[in-house]
């Protein structure tokens, strides 16, 4: 559908580099990375609003790196919603088709249609200004989406929505993509928005696309430490990888640790996460290959989660819910034995 | 618990207030309301009356016309020069009036550029003409300076979203971009004209004070001032402080 | 792609700073240095010079005393009658110099408190005194602005900081607040004296433009323009224009 | 050592409703309440930046309603620093001591001896712009103590800063607490500094102080709604309470909750944190006396913690780590057992 070519483009503050992307029709595809990462201006250079400083778009087979943003029909939806004030809801939606110049009649059916699907007909003579947030953006995503836009591009199209509309409006999203099976790009900060509405998720750094693929295996096996620590892995050791019986064995400031997967012998980085860690007061036996005891040193409570560290020569930090903890009656300096299997260790 | 430091300076700045009500009160009781409403119907006031709206009127279009698409350009993008051009396009507002009156007159009366048009039929030296241009050129910056802060505090965005919805550059600007900045635009022309009626330093010099012809609301004030007729000068201090009351 | 917008825009900008630059030389390169120098050096042109320098500095001082507490009670406190006190403060900006300078004549002319000050040797009309009256007046709303938005761009909690710390309000105020309003404090005063300095509607109402007595630059160009002297007059242009440029 | 009693104040926005509060010596107070609770107008009340409408603020004995800030020796500390920019560290610790016309060699030897305490004694000669958040947070907290006050307020001290500066502050704020004695009160939003700092929390609504308690009991044992799903309960059911058998049963939509608590037979909401749910696949024979059927309706993933909805009849949200799903494999539309303990379902 949108496939882009070593997109380069510097704006001083932000930077795009070597951006090489290749979307299939109907995708929805999920860009992550830290502020400053570059993602908002890879999604304004794909709608066309800088030119690149080199680079390609190509969209459908044709070459549209130097069509303008309005011969693109690719729509964005940022997260100010960017409604225009001085129109009223309908005026909004019917924005795009009147520029088209379409018949009034036409842009009436359209419009009432596209704010049926997103439940804001009852709005429809009302100035953006009237509106809470949640509607605000859904009448933004309907001046986006009653173009019949190629791509429709969402830039952090949630953030500004308090929690409980943002559920909603998630959940909406996935819908509307359902029933449309229009192809989208969206930008967020947020994981929850990676694990209910991407097909592929795209982790930026620095103007650089470093790994994209399905969230599960993206979060599951970062490719770098920067991924891993991005991600919210807790436990990320440097060690050295050696293969040991089929498996390979990491050692870490003396300590072993199994992993399933092994890149060769050299240095590595090796990541637990912290819910897959069982803590127990006695040693288990398990088929787990990886077993410690240590020394539990801090505790925190979050209301919800238990997070606890435990220095077993190495610290290594654990996650559990409270119910988990108050079974498990332990206390800060108090020896526990930690196990984990081979395969939760992610090996980069 | 009052503070003394919030009496002092709220006290100042009432202090303040009660001394520029004084002043224009002086000005409009001196006369008693019969003169002033003689001196106001005399012909003299009524054709000054006349040159004042006319030359403020036509040189306020003629700030929107170029000070407009000027501060877009300021406001929106960013090119080789930029930051000299914006310290230039300030220079008027703290430029003496009559140096701009000196500078025009100069460029009008003396240049091959001011003969030209002085053959076309375009004479500015001792004519309304120059009044407009007067007026013109020390209350641009005024314009310049709202709309462009104006112009920046409009995102972008709305522009990018408009041509995502097919609108070509200067769609997204007549569609959207001017009327947001609608508010902005208003107060800047309300300025604008005001100050172009109260125009005085640079008038004087390019358009002379010459009673029936160049004769403004200011010049008929400095010109009844100076043959002592005080009743006709307060009167056209009236009219001018009733416009400026009106335009805030 | 270059869109004709981006070019239009900013050929229109770049048109304004053309204009103003080629007045300012045609000013400034018009009589041949040595005739300038002549002019500059000549005891009338000094004279001016120093009236301009000590009325502009004075009003200045007069603007920062009053106008400065009477900001920072208009940022910090909410009182009753303040929406009036800020529309009132900001008059002088949109009334013509000239009808400030009427005021002022009628209120040191012919008020009570005008003759008693007269009476003391404070005589404002036709003197000096009348000058710095006059750009006091039509000045300190600058500064006056500027300061408010200054001090409303510090947040109080600095000062709420600084009185946990044992400051009492007025120490708080000179302590923390009045250093960091520094940088904004700075460009009000060269404003308002910027302004003063090329004053002239206003002084010449009460002043009167009186060689050797109240000739600031801005009547020197008047009145040598007014008796045919075109050189002296440019040369108090040149120097106004240096001053406005250094000042910027 | 403080006490306000029935302190009222409007300042239109927010407001200040008769504020009844006992704060202990050296006690660590942390207030939490939504934005526009009206925190921070109780804290520029009491440090007496404005005179209340009414109410009396009295310290030691001593009613300090009329006195000014500079003479209450209570400090305050904001979330953005208010470092003043115009004086280096070391200037700005020495403030208040300066103001107090100390001596200079005394006043050098105070500010050196608490930048050591808050570790940025290698930062005294830079000016606050070139610090880091954390480091001018530090700078601020020193500036407050070096005036051996008799109350520290801190503004959401920790709102601005990253996640990690974040922890580590915190941590921080706990040991010069243990060090000085400081009383101290703390305005956050975020629950994990309450239970890592607070002796006792108390919950601000609407200008009014709601519930006042130990952590554990506030998030226990919410005494309103508001409270419960402000401290993020996400089961609170409506229904009506009756006794039977020695514990009390709710009837909720026809179906009967037991409780260990009951308030008498009237209308009563029950929650029940989603964490002290326990899903499994088959019944389980317990002593718990709440056990339920159900089928999953929707499944959340946010990465580290997993959000299942199951529909009893009502719906019922239970939490667990993502290894405890994994090994409970279920799918949405499946059949699921709840089980809780009587003791778990809080009544109010």
């Amino acid at each position: 559908m949108l496939h882009t070519e070593n997109l380069s483009k510097d704006m001083g503050e932000f930077i795009l580099r070597n951006v090489t992307l290749d979307i299939t029709p109907g995708e929805y595809l999920v860009i992550i990375g830290p502020t400053g990462a570059g993602k908002t201006i890879l999604l304004e250079t794909i709608a066309g609003f800088y030119p690149p400083d080199s680079g390609k778009i190509i969209m459908d087979g044709r070459d549209i790196t130097n069509i303008p943003p309005k011969d693109r029909n690719i729509c964005m939806v940022y997260q100010d919603y960017m409604l225009f004030p001085h129109l009223t809801v309908e005026e909004n939606i019917g924005f795009g088709l009147k520029t088209r110049k379409k018949d009034p009649e036409y842009i009436r059916k359209k419009t009432v249609e596209m704010a049926r699907l997103l439940s804001i007909d009852h709005l429809l003579h009302r100035k953006p200004e009237t509106l809470s947030g949640g509607e605000q953006q859904r009448a933004a995503i309907a001046r986006s989406l009653v173009m019949e836009p190629n791509l429709l591009l969402l830039d952090e199209p949630l953030s500004a929505l308090d929690g409980q509309t943002r559920d909603k409006l998630r959940t909406e999203l996935r819908r509307i993509h359902d029933i449309t099976n229009v192809t989208v790009v969206h930008i967020t900060h947020n994981f929850e928005e990676v694990f209910s509405l991407a097909d592929r998720v795209a982790i930026m750094n620095k103007g650089e696309i470093v790994q994209i693929g399905n969230p599960d295996e993206v979060f599951r096996k970062p490719e770098s430490e920067f991924i891993a620590s991005f991600t919210g892995m807790e436990n990320i050791f440097k060690g050295s990888c050696s293969h040991q019986d089929g498996i390979s064995a990491i050692k870490i400031d003396g300590h072993i640790v199994y992993s399933a997967t092994c890149l060769g012998e050299r240095e590595v980085y090796a990541t637990i996460r912290p819910e897959d860690i069982l803590l127990s007061k006695d040693p288990i036996v398990s088929s787990a290959r990886n077993s410690f005891k240590g020394r539990i040193t801090d505790i925190k409570n979050n209301g919800m989660v238990i997070k606890v560290t435990i220095d077993v020569g190495i610290p290594v930090v654990s996650i559990m819910t409270r119910r988990g903890w108050d079974e498990l009656q332990m206390n800060e300096g108090e020896e526990v034995y930690l196990t984990f299997k081979a395969s939760a260790v992610h090996v980069f | 618990r009052n503070s003394w430091l919030r009496n002092a300076t709220i006290g100042m700045s009432f202090l303040l207030t009660f001394f520029i009500i004084v002043l224009l009160l002086l000005i409009v009781t001196k006369p008693s309301f019969e003169t002033l409403y003689t001196s106001i119907t005399s012909p003299e006031i009524q054709f000054a009356i006349f040159m004042s709206l006319g030359t403020s009127i036509i040189s306020t279009i003629l700030c929107i016309l170029i000070a407009v698409p000027a501060a877009y350009a300021l406001a929106r993008y960013s090119f080789f020069g930029k930051g000299a051009v914006n310290a230039i396009l300030d220079m008027p507002l703290a430029l003496p009036p009559l140096v701009a009156g000196l500078g025009l007159l100069l460029f009008f009366g003396t240049t091959g550029f001011g003969n030209a048009l002085a053959d076309m039929g375009l004479v500015f030296v001792f004519t309304p003409l120059g009044i407009i241009a007067a007026q013109f050129f020390v209350n641009f910056p005024y314009m310049l300076r709202i709309m462009r802060s104006t112009f920046e505090s409009i995102s972008t965005r709305y522009e990018f979203v408009a041509k995502t919805l097919g609108c070509t550059d200067l769609q997204a600007v007549w569609r959207v971009t001017l009327p947001m900045a609608g508010s902005g635009f208003f107060a800047a022309s309300v300025i604008t004209w005001a100050k172009g009626i109260g125009e005085f330093g640079a008038a004087l010099l390019i358009a002379g004070a010459i009673q029936w012809k160049t004769e403004t609301l200011p010049i008929a004030l400095f010109l009844n001032m100076s043959c002592g007729n005080l009743n006709m000068a307060i009167s056209a201090a009236t009219i001018l402080i009733i416009i400026c009351i009106v335009s805030l």
